[in-house]
Parts: C-alpha cells; structure tokens; sequence
C-alpha cells in the first residue's frame, strides 16, 4: 500500500512534468460537478448532494431557535460542522470529528460567514432569540478535494434552505414561511502544486503527489483562504491560484444558482 | 406507542393509501460509492439509505485479532438532517443497539471464517430516515457485501410489520411507527426462511404475534426478490458495459 | 482460553444433544431465583438485589424533579441505565457503557415503557415539572442472563420505591409521600438456542455455546422481544419461547410481588 | 466544613449514641462474588461496600508492561444511586483521586514484583455512601486481595477520626462529616503500625492532628482484627465445606 | 531509561544516606523560589508564575458571575483546575487532566477551601448570582514538587487577583472595583522520605527515589494532608514532617506576601 | 469582522500609535525551560507565548510509524486564562485547525527523514492572547526546535497582515483583528522567500491581497532577523557561560 502509494505519486508527478493528468483534464479543469438540490427534501430544511468527479459530498440545513451570541444580540447564528463518513475512504474513521474534518468545516464556515452570504440580521425573532443554521457536510465518497465539492454543497442547500413556520414560541415542523434569506454565493477553488505546476481541482492521486494546496473562495472578493501541505508556495503561484479561483468560481457560481 | 384514539386508518386504507399487507415504494441500487469495496443505495418511501463494505481488512489493536475468523463489525448512523429535529453528532444509544443486532445478523450469513484474524467494516448511513431504517439499512448491507464480493451463505433480508389502531400491517411509515402500538422488524435468512435480527415493542398477544411475524417475514421475502433484481442487472451492467 | 472456551462449547452443545445441561436443570427450568427489596434502601428511593443462580445484579432507583418532553408535556420521565461494572467479568472494562450494557438498558427500558408499568400521567408535578424516574442497573457479578436478572431486579426496585416529599419546589430527602404508581409487573425471559433445542435462562457457559437468544417481556401481552446471538431462529422455536416465557413469567411475578 | 453552630454533640454523645472513641457496627464478607477470583463485602454503618479482585493478568497496551513488577491498578466508584442525589455515571475527580490513593496504599502491601509485566486489578464499588468509603474500600480490598491469593507482605487496614463540635472523635459518619471540622481517613500497615493513606482537610493543630492520628491508627487496629477473622472464618468455611 | 532511572534512584539513597542532597541542599531547604506576581495581568484576573527552582507553574484566576452551590445560596464558587502541559514533562500526556493532575488540583483547592482564604461570603451578587473564581494552575516545567510550586503560585495569584467591574448584569471587562478578598496565606509543604530520612522540597530526581510524600498545607492551623507513594510513613516521621511544614510555611508565606 | 464604521484609526496612526506597516514589540528568549530538549518564549506586542520541542522519540502506538519519516506533531493550546473571557480547557475546533496548519508548516523544514518511525512532538502554549498567536507560536517553535538541535533546512517566520477602516496594515493587535475587515497571516522560510502557512478571512480584492501579503512577508524577514538575534545571542551566553 505505502509502496503503492509511493509509486502512483512519482508517476503523477513525472506525468504533470509533461503537461498532463491522469485522467486528462486541462491544469485548469475542474471535473465534472453534478448538483442535485433538495435531495433529502422531505426532511431537512435545506440540502444538495454534489458529485464532484467520483467525490460525493451531501450537506443538510437544519434550523432550529436559540440564543444569539452575546456580542451580536440581534442576528442569527450559523454553525458548520463536517464528518467525514468511514464509508467515504479506508482511512476515515469512526468517531469525532479529527483535524482533516475540522479544517473542511471551517474552511467551508469562513467563505459563507465572511461573505455576508446569510442575512444573519434577518434571523432575529426576538429579544434572546434568534434562528440558528445547522450546515452539516457528510462526505460519502473521497476522491479528492473534498474541500471544494463541501463548500459547493453548502451552498447550494443553503439556496434551497426553507425557513420553518414559526408560531406561539414553537416551530410547525413541516410548514414553512419562505426561504433563507442568502445574498451572494461564495465558491471555494482548490489548486495544488506539483512539480512547479498549479493545478486546479486535484484528483485523490494528485492529491498524494501534492506538494501544496491552496483553497481560495471568492464572491466579488476573496473571502477566505487556505494553504494546505508541507511543501512551500511561491508568490506568482499564489497569484496564480487566485486568478484561476475567480475565473472557476464564477462557472461554477453559475452552476450553483442553476438555470 | 399505544396512543390508540387516532386515525391512522380509514376505510380499511392507510395514511398514504396503502392496504396492510403493502409495501411502501422500493427502489436499490448497486455500487454508488467508488472508494468502498461494495456499496448499495436504497429507498425506501422516504427513507434514503447507503450501505457500503470495506474489508477484509487487517484489525487493529493487534490483541483483537480473532484467529478463527474475521470480525465483523456494522455501525448504523443517523445523519444529523435525516429527521426534522436535527440530530446531534454521533452515536447515540439507539444507534449503538441497532449496530450491534445489525451486526449479529449480517454476522449469521457471511463466511467470516474464511477471514481470520481480520476485520470487515459494513457502515450504513441513513440520510433521509422515515420509520424502518434498520431494516432498509439491512437490506443496502447485504446488497453491499455482495457488492463486495465477500462470499456469503445467502442474504439478508428484512422488514417490519406492526399493530395500527387494532390492525397488523405491514411496513409502518413514520406516523404509524409514533402512533402505533407496535413495531416488529424482523430479518430473514431467505432460502431458510430463518430470524436473524427480531425485534419488538409495544403490546401483541401470542396469535397477534404470528400474524405480525407472517407478514413481516412475507414483506422480507418480497424485498429479497428486490435485491436480487438489483444485484443481477448491476451484473448485466457491467456485462453490457464491456 | 479461548481454546478453553471452545472444548466447553463443544461439551455444553454435546450435553444439550443427550437431553442435559451441565447443573442438571430441565431446560424449561430457571435457576434460583432470590429478590431482596430495599437492598440500599438508606439512601436510594428504590433498590432491589437480584440473585440469578450466581449472577448477581442491583438495581437502585432515584427521583429527581425535572423537565417533561416536549411531546408529552404532562407525563413523567424514566431513564434506565445499565454498567457492567469491571468486577462482573473480567471481560467487562472500565469506562461508558458499552454496546452490551446499552442492549441490557434498552430492552429493560422497552419492556418497563411499553408495558405501561410506572403510571406516568401521576408524575406530572405542575407546568414544566415532573418527576424523572432513574432506573440505575448495576451487573456484579456475569454468570450468565443479565438480561433477566436485570430486568427481574428493575421492575422489584420500581415496586419498592417510595416518593420523596416534594414541599416549595424543594425536595426533602429522606421523608416521602407514597409509593411509585405502578400498574403491572413486565417480566424478561431468555431462552437460547443450542443445536436445535430452546433452554430458558442461560448460564454462561451455555451463553457461550448459544446460536441464538431470544428475549420474551411479557405482562398479559408480549412487550418487547429482542433476538440476540449471530445465529437463526425458526418459526416453532421462537413460539415455543413465547410459550415459554408467558409461563415463566408469571411464575417470576409471584416472586417479584411476594407474599 | 467548619460550621461548628450546629449541635453534633450532646451529653458526651454523638448523634447516633456513640462514644467519641466508638465505631459504628461493621460486617465483613469474604468470597461475595462468582466471576472474581477474590471478594469482600464490608457494611459500615450504612455503608455498603464490595470489592472484587483480577489478576495478575495481560496488561493492554504492552508499552505499559513493566518488566520489573506489576501495575496495580485499583478503581474506586460510586454507584449513581448510592447517595441521596443521584450521582451521574462515571468517574468525577473525587474517584480517581481515591482510586489514586487506594492504588498507591495497596501497592505498598501486594509483592508485585513477583509477576513482572502484569496487572493486578482491584475494583471498589460503593453501593450505599455514608461518610468514611474509602475506608471501607480499602478494608474490602484488602481482605479482597487475600481472598485472591495474591502474596502480601501485610494487610491494609483504614479507619478515619476527626473534629466534631471541638472534639476529636472516631469513624464520622455522614452528618458529621459535612458538619464536623475535620476529617482525616487513615490506612496502616498493622504489623508495624505504618501509614500507607493519610488525607485530612479541615483544621487542626499540631496536638489535635496528633490525637486523631493516634485514635484513627487504633480504630484501623481495630478493623484489622475484625479483617482477620472474617478471613479465618472463611477459611473454615471451606474446610468445614469440604 | 528505566535501567538509568534504577540507577539514579540508588545514587540519590546513597547521598542520602550519607546525609547529601545532589543539589547540595540540606534536608530542610527549599530550592530557590521566585515568585512573579501579574505575570498574565493583560487578561487575566489574577495571576502568578512561580519558580522553584526549575520547576515552573503559572496560575491564573478568572472571575465570571454564574449560580451558586445549592447548599451555600449566599457564597461564591470556587474551582481548581491543574493541566500538567506537555511541554513540562515527557511522561505528560495531551489530553483531559489524569490522574496526577487531579491529585494536585485537589490538593491545592483543599489547602485554599479549609482554611477559608477566600471570603466567599463576599462573593454573593444577588440570590442566584455569585462570583466564581477559576483557579487554572498551568505546569509548564515539572522537576520536582509541582504540589508546593502549583499551591503557592494559586495563592499569590488570588492575592494578586482584581474583582470585575460588574454593572447592569454585565462584567465590564478590563475594569475593576477592587481586590478579591483574601483572609490568609495557606502555603503547602511536601516531605518526601527517602532511606528513612525527611527531605523537604523534593527535586524531581528525589521524588523517583522516594519512599512515600506528604504534603501539609498549613495557615496558623493544619487545613490539609496528603500522603503520596507507594511506601509507608511512621508516627514520628509525620510529626516531624508537619514541624518543618510549618516553620517553611511561616517563610514561604512572607515571600508570597511580599516586601 | 466587516464593521467599518468603528475608528481604528486617526491621523494615519493606528489605536496604540502604531504606523501601517509597523511591528508590535517583540522579545524572544530561548531555552526557558529545564525538561524539554529545546524551548523558546516570545513576547509579541501583549502575547505571551512558549514553545517547547520533545524528541525525535519512540512512537505509540506502533502502526502509526512511519518507516521513511519522522512524524511532526504541533499542538496549539490556549491556557484558560490566556482571553478575557476565560477559555474552558481542552482543544476546541480552532486550536485543532492551528495545530494541524502549524504541524504542516513546520514539517516543511524539519528534516523529518533523519528519523524514521519516529515522532518530533512541538508545543506551543499561549499564556496570553491578543491577536497573532499563530504566528507567535509559530515564531517562537522555530526557536526551539533550533534550541533543540533539530536539523532544519532553514526557520520558520511568521507574520499577519490585514485590512483595517480600508487600510492595509501590519500585524493586527486584538482590537483591529475583532473590528477589522480582513486578517492575513502568512508563515515563510526566509531564505526562499516561499510560504508555508497562509490563512485569511474576511474582504480583499486581488490587488489587496497583493499588497498585504508582501507586507506581511515583509513583516516576517523582520520577525526571522529577530529570531537569528535571539538565537546566536544564546550560543553566545552558552560560550560565555563555560
């Protein structure tokens, strides 16, 4: 296995020397993203099931009422929260979330929260009470970058979220009152660095192969960022990751907001 | 449980026009998961439910290891947006019972001696859970074995039967599961047609018993011929697809 | 040992063959049953001592003033618990409760709830008040059967316990206002399948020479049935245990509610 | 601690009749259990007690294995409904500080280096609380232990004293405790009157500490007899058994 | 290393034996002690980094207003926690407090409680508000006697410790209304025996080589004992460590005071 | 973040007088600690922080190791008393997602492959917190591991940049950080000018992020002279010493 592994790495790398992937997409190619909204509707309040090549992330909104944060009494609260599923890859396991789950949660919390993407004010009930969004990301099947087709999900089922009816102190389960107000769609693009080149939406091998990676996520503005891996990032290919995460996340943008 | 002054059948219907021996829509499919050894999606009314394999694989500690055969292990989640009322993270105590009586059944089929010393890892995720997600995560489980490859006796097969305001039926979706007087899912060794996962709660006399216990056992039978369906035309696929 | 386990399996299922069990019991036979009420009863609101054969199991129940659930606001609450505590076997560890100790709880709790047995509706105390009825199942000793004896020793500490006063939303502990409202006494019988026979009430050796189990609650109707063990069980084996278990059953209530 | 307002003492007598130097009754039981290779149960006052003995047995990870001696593990534990307000499940840092100190006193008895790599494990559990537990958890293990057969060089025997209304007095039970001053459990070595357990909180002077020292050394002097008897008895118990 | 900690151990009862410390020290002398009050005073309520020798504790106090213990309605909350960091040792451990930590939390939150150094009845709001006072001690180098330096660092620092302005149902943070009321100095002393000789102030070779320790924490009265290790202490060998217990503490309590 | 309206700054200078591209007060002292086999403190602005560094040393458990490298392990702690408000215990999701970005950064110069199957366990424990602590505990874990003899291939450096009332400005103190519109921490090995931690959150545009990413690697080839002052001054201490 760790031979294996070894020799799939050397192999991608030698390939990327000479221009190329193993499954022969562009540098600049994302694979093929499927967005399925509402996929589990008949519960959740909002949810999307992303397949992002082989990579299956599925991601619901729960709501729920609750106390605001002291220091913004009169908003609502967003918490994101990540598991990475054993059945997704023989190397996750049961249990709490671990680091590599934590950092996808929070990756993904920092583009939504930094971009103003919810209408946080808009969540106020009343005086000690506000509307708290529940977005849960369960990635079903990892074959790379997990980050992005997280972050994709997450949106998207927070475009599809209802809001719950809310009447006498309690939630009517089932009846809703209108959506979730949401204002811009933060995209997070993922590019890993091998061999001196920047590639953009990395297969698992690549993955393995990677020296770097950086997530940038963008609306208008870069709203978050990212490096992952032990190896090192130059400026220009900092740069350069950046230009192509605001050409990608305006496709895939698109995608998200759906015809 | 036990609550028997509502409606939930009128005109000898149920809440959602099923008769009571009826089963609600059934639709499985093979190998959805690319990274698992064997995976299985299955739907099931409202529920939605993955099953995916992993193993044999090698055991850790070490001082687990069983020499005489593999270890298999099922873990039943609940995704926290499967119910309306969001679920907190990880197991909770039903979980942990429904792991282990899943566990004990698909234990009874597969040849696990043929694996000593390892393990194999059956995971099965309800994303969208609406009454007799045991049994439906059951059904996905054995299809995922196999998925897998991993040889086995026969399959397992599951499904529920239940009381309903003084009626058995068969398969309760979710208002009949609350409001019901009894829930009874039963896992069946088809070719045998032998129990390997019962379970019970509510009140049934001995002769509403065996009548429940048919039914369940019949429903399971039905949805053992799903599963086969399922498992053959994913063969036929990849067959036509070379 | 784990050979030792496997002679002992053979032994067990060969004496089984010849119509025998190692303590020479009919298989339609328990061991003896002793019930000692008010075991702890100085400080617990409940308690009793249940001695099955060797295995041994102490159940102690507390009252405390709490929150109803939301969706039956004038009802009170029961928990049951269940520790295997470390001293019981030596296969028993430290720590929460394991995947053993949650079957014992839960199938305990299931015969107790859907038996009706605590009349929950009197342990309304007023809006948002009511009692919570903690069910705490301490195994000492695993010589086979917890399940039973288990359960045995709940319904036994249920029937003895007292109400503590409850005087300007304060409990005074140590004086009481009556006896638990209890309406019937559930009962667990597990029976065991051994090459083809069905044995009631277990021992341990026997539970390790088991196919399958088969757990029976019974008051005037079955309760709750839990099936045990990674064997199968026919039709005619599960109702001869039905059978069985009616009869037993009311032969154990006498005990349990004593002259 | 500390508030002295309130009458324990009257007429020279404690709350429960007893003289300042008196111990509430106590009953030991040794072979209580099945499965454990030794036990003990104590009843103190309205304490009850047992406590069950493993080992040596394979310590799990090997990395703590100790190629010198074995580890003796013991564990302390309140049962939930042992005191008057449920106590939740688990171990709270009251337990694992006695369990700590109960290791380190029966450590300095049990000959440990006669089964290298090892564990020995002694459990405690408290089925009915009153003031002076891990006295009597110690008591219990130690007559435990011999019940075992595990080679001692002596017995552990424990008893507390402390300050009551001013006065130094013997065994507190529970109301004392919460009221009274002092509390100050002692465990010994009897052979040669040595302390293995010695914990106190409250307030003391130089002379009092001496004095509820010395009575507590004699109320476990005290205990160690009743100790050995319940041991000889049990012991005959057998051979007249047989 | 277990072959060189068996030798140290030997080496260290030698010295002893011919009435040496390695250090040089005399049986009766503390290690040099530094104590630097406020160390963490940008945050922090209270706090207080102590040197003895190169064993390091840094102790802060927080103060937050919550609800009183039920049986003392008019009195703050006090609670000691001890984190044994893993910088300070390679045998600590990341993870929740073990066993030794709890040991010197507890042993240190018993000394301040008894002698009722904190006027806790000062601490009372309101009914059902009170002041609670978190004592975290942080070990950060441990070579010997983490008790003394983790009991004397929590003292200096609750006397070094500033009450919350405290107005509208709010704390103010970063503004006070005085001091927290403090009535005396326990200070806690640690023998250690060694080949049947007391030594005070063990370093951390001389507590591998110990037979048993005991802590006495001392005011004008003793407020709290421990006994540690696995080997036994005689009458006269308490005494005398209870003797110098208190004469170090009278000096000890001076330093903690201050000029 | 992105509340504009509060002024952090007046007359070009900053809250605590601070110019736009100026450092907060930095001292760094190295091997303050006796137990750990290299450690640093460094004081930044009203941060406090220590880092120390264990091994390489044995692995556990076993199937963890690695044989072609040494494993690097940073762990970020805040202690309780470090914020205002205090912190409760134990690693929370942000101290995980710290430890995770630091242990990459680090690995990056560490020559992990001198020791295979091994661990190099780094700790970075924040005394007192006031916005920067990464690049605190960054700065000052380079420190020791260097202290520790570890063989680097260079140091780590590190620093923030930000936007503040639409400034681009360096090294974000806790008011700017809090009220401030974006935080920019960067880590870089100094001798390739490369980055090897980088984090943001909050509103930049491309050509903002330009121009505060090369402040703050400005800012950190400043912090990385401090870093060689601190260490060469004590090899000389050590020289003098003897």
């Amino acid at each position: 296995m760790e031979i294996e592994a070894c020799l799939r790495k050397d192999y991608i790398t030698n390939l990327v020397r000479e221009g190329k992937r193993l499954d022969g997409r562009r540098f600049d190619e994302y694979r093929n993203i499927e967005i399925e909204k509402n996929y589990v509707g008949e519960k959740a309040c909002g949810s999307a099931l992303v397949r992002l090549g082989e990579t299956k992330v599925l991601v619901g909104v729960s709501l729920n009422v609750g106390e605001p944060y002291p220091d913004a009494p009169e908003e609502g609260v967003m918490t994101v929260s990540a598991e990475l599923r054993p059945m997704a890859s023989p190397s996750f396991e049961a249990g709490p979330p671990g680091e590599e789950a934590i950092e996808v949660a929070r990756v993904v919390d920092r583009g939504i929260r930094e971009s103003g993407a919810i209408e946080m004010e808009k969540l106020f009930i009343e005086e000690g009470k506000v509307w708290i969004v529940f977005v849960d990301i369960h990635v079903l099947d990892q074959e790379g970058n997990m980050i992005d087709a997280s972050g994709i999900a997450s949106i998207a089922a927070l475009l599809n979220t209802r809001m719950p009816r809310y009447e006498d102190d309690q939630i009517i389960r089932g009846e809703w009152s209108g959506k979730l107000p949401i204002s811009c769609v933060p995209v997070p693009c993922t590019s890993v660095k091998i061999d001196d080149s920047i590639l953009i939406d990395p297969s698992l091998d690549e993955e393995y192969a990677m020296d770097a990676r950086l997530t940038v996520v963008t609306t208008d503005t870069i709203n978050a960022m990212q490096k992952g891996g032990q190896g090192a990032l130059k400026e220009d290919e900092i740069l350069s990751a950046i230009d192509l995460s605001f050409d990608k996340g305006n496709e895939i943008r698109k995608l998200i907001q759906g015809p | 449980m036990a609550k028997e002054d509502i409606e939930l059948i009128k005109n000898g219907k149920r809440l959602d026009g099923r008769k009571f021996d009826e089963l609600r829509e059934i639709k499985i499919e093979v190998g959805v998961l690319s990274r698992a050894m064997g995976s299985a999606y299955i739907e099931w009314g409202k529920n939605k439910v993955i099953a995916a394999v992993y193993g044999p694989r090698e055991l850790h500690p070490k001082y687990l290891r069983d020499p005489r055969r593999a270890h298999l292990r099922c873990i039943y989640n609940l995704a926290p947006f499967s119910v309306e009322d969001r679920k907190r993270p990880g197991p909770d105590r039903r979980s942990v019972e429904i792991s282990k009586v899943s566990s004990d059944a698909l234990s009874s089929v597969v040849m696990l001696e043929k694996y000593p010393n390892t393990v194999i890892d059956i995971f099965i995720e309800i994303l969208q859970a609406d009454a007799g997600t045991r049994c439906a995560g059951l059904n996905a489980a054995s299809v995922a074995l196999a998925d897998a490859g991993i040889p086995m006796r026969d399959i397992v097969s599951s499904c529920a039967a239940g009381k309903v305001n003084g009626e058995i039926v068969l398969d309760l979706m979710k208002e009949e599961d609350n409001l019901g007087e009894c829930d009874l899912p039963v896992a069946i060794i088809p070719r045998k047609k032998e129990v390997v996962l019962l379970q019970m709660d509510g009140k049934l006399t001995r002769e509403e018993f065996k009548k429940a216990y048919e039914l369940a056992v019949d429903g399971a039978m039905r949805v053992y011929k799903m599963q086969k369906e399922a498992l053959i035309s994913s063969v036929n696929d990849v067959i036509i697809g070379e």
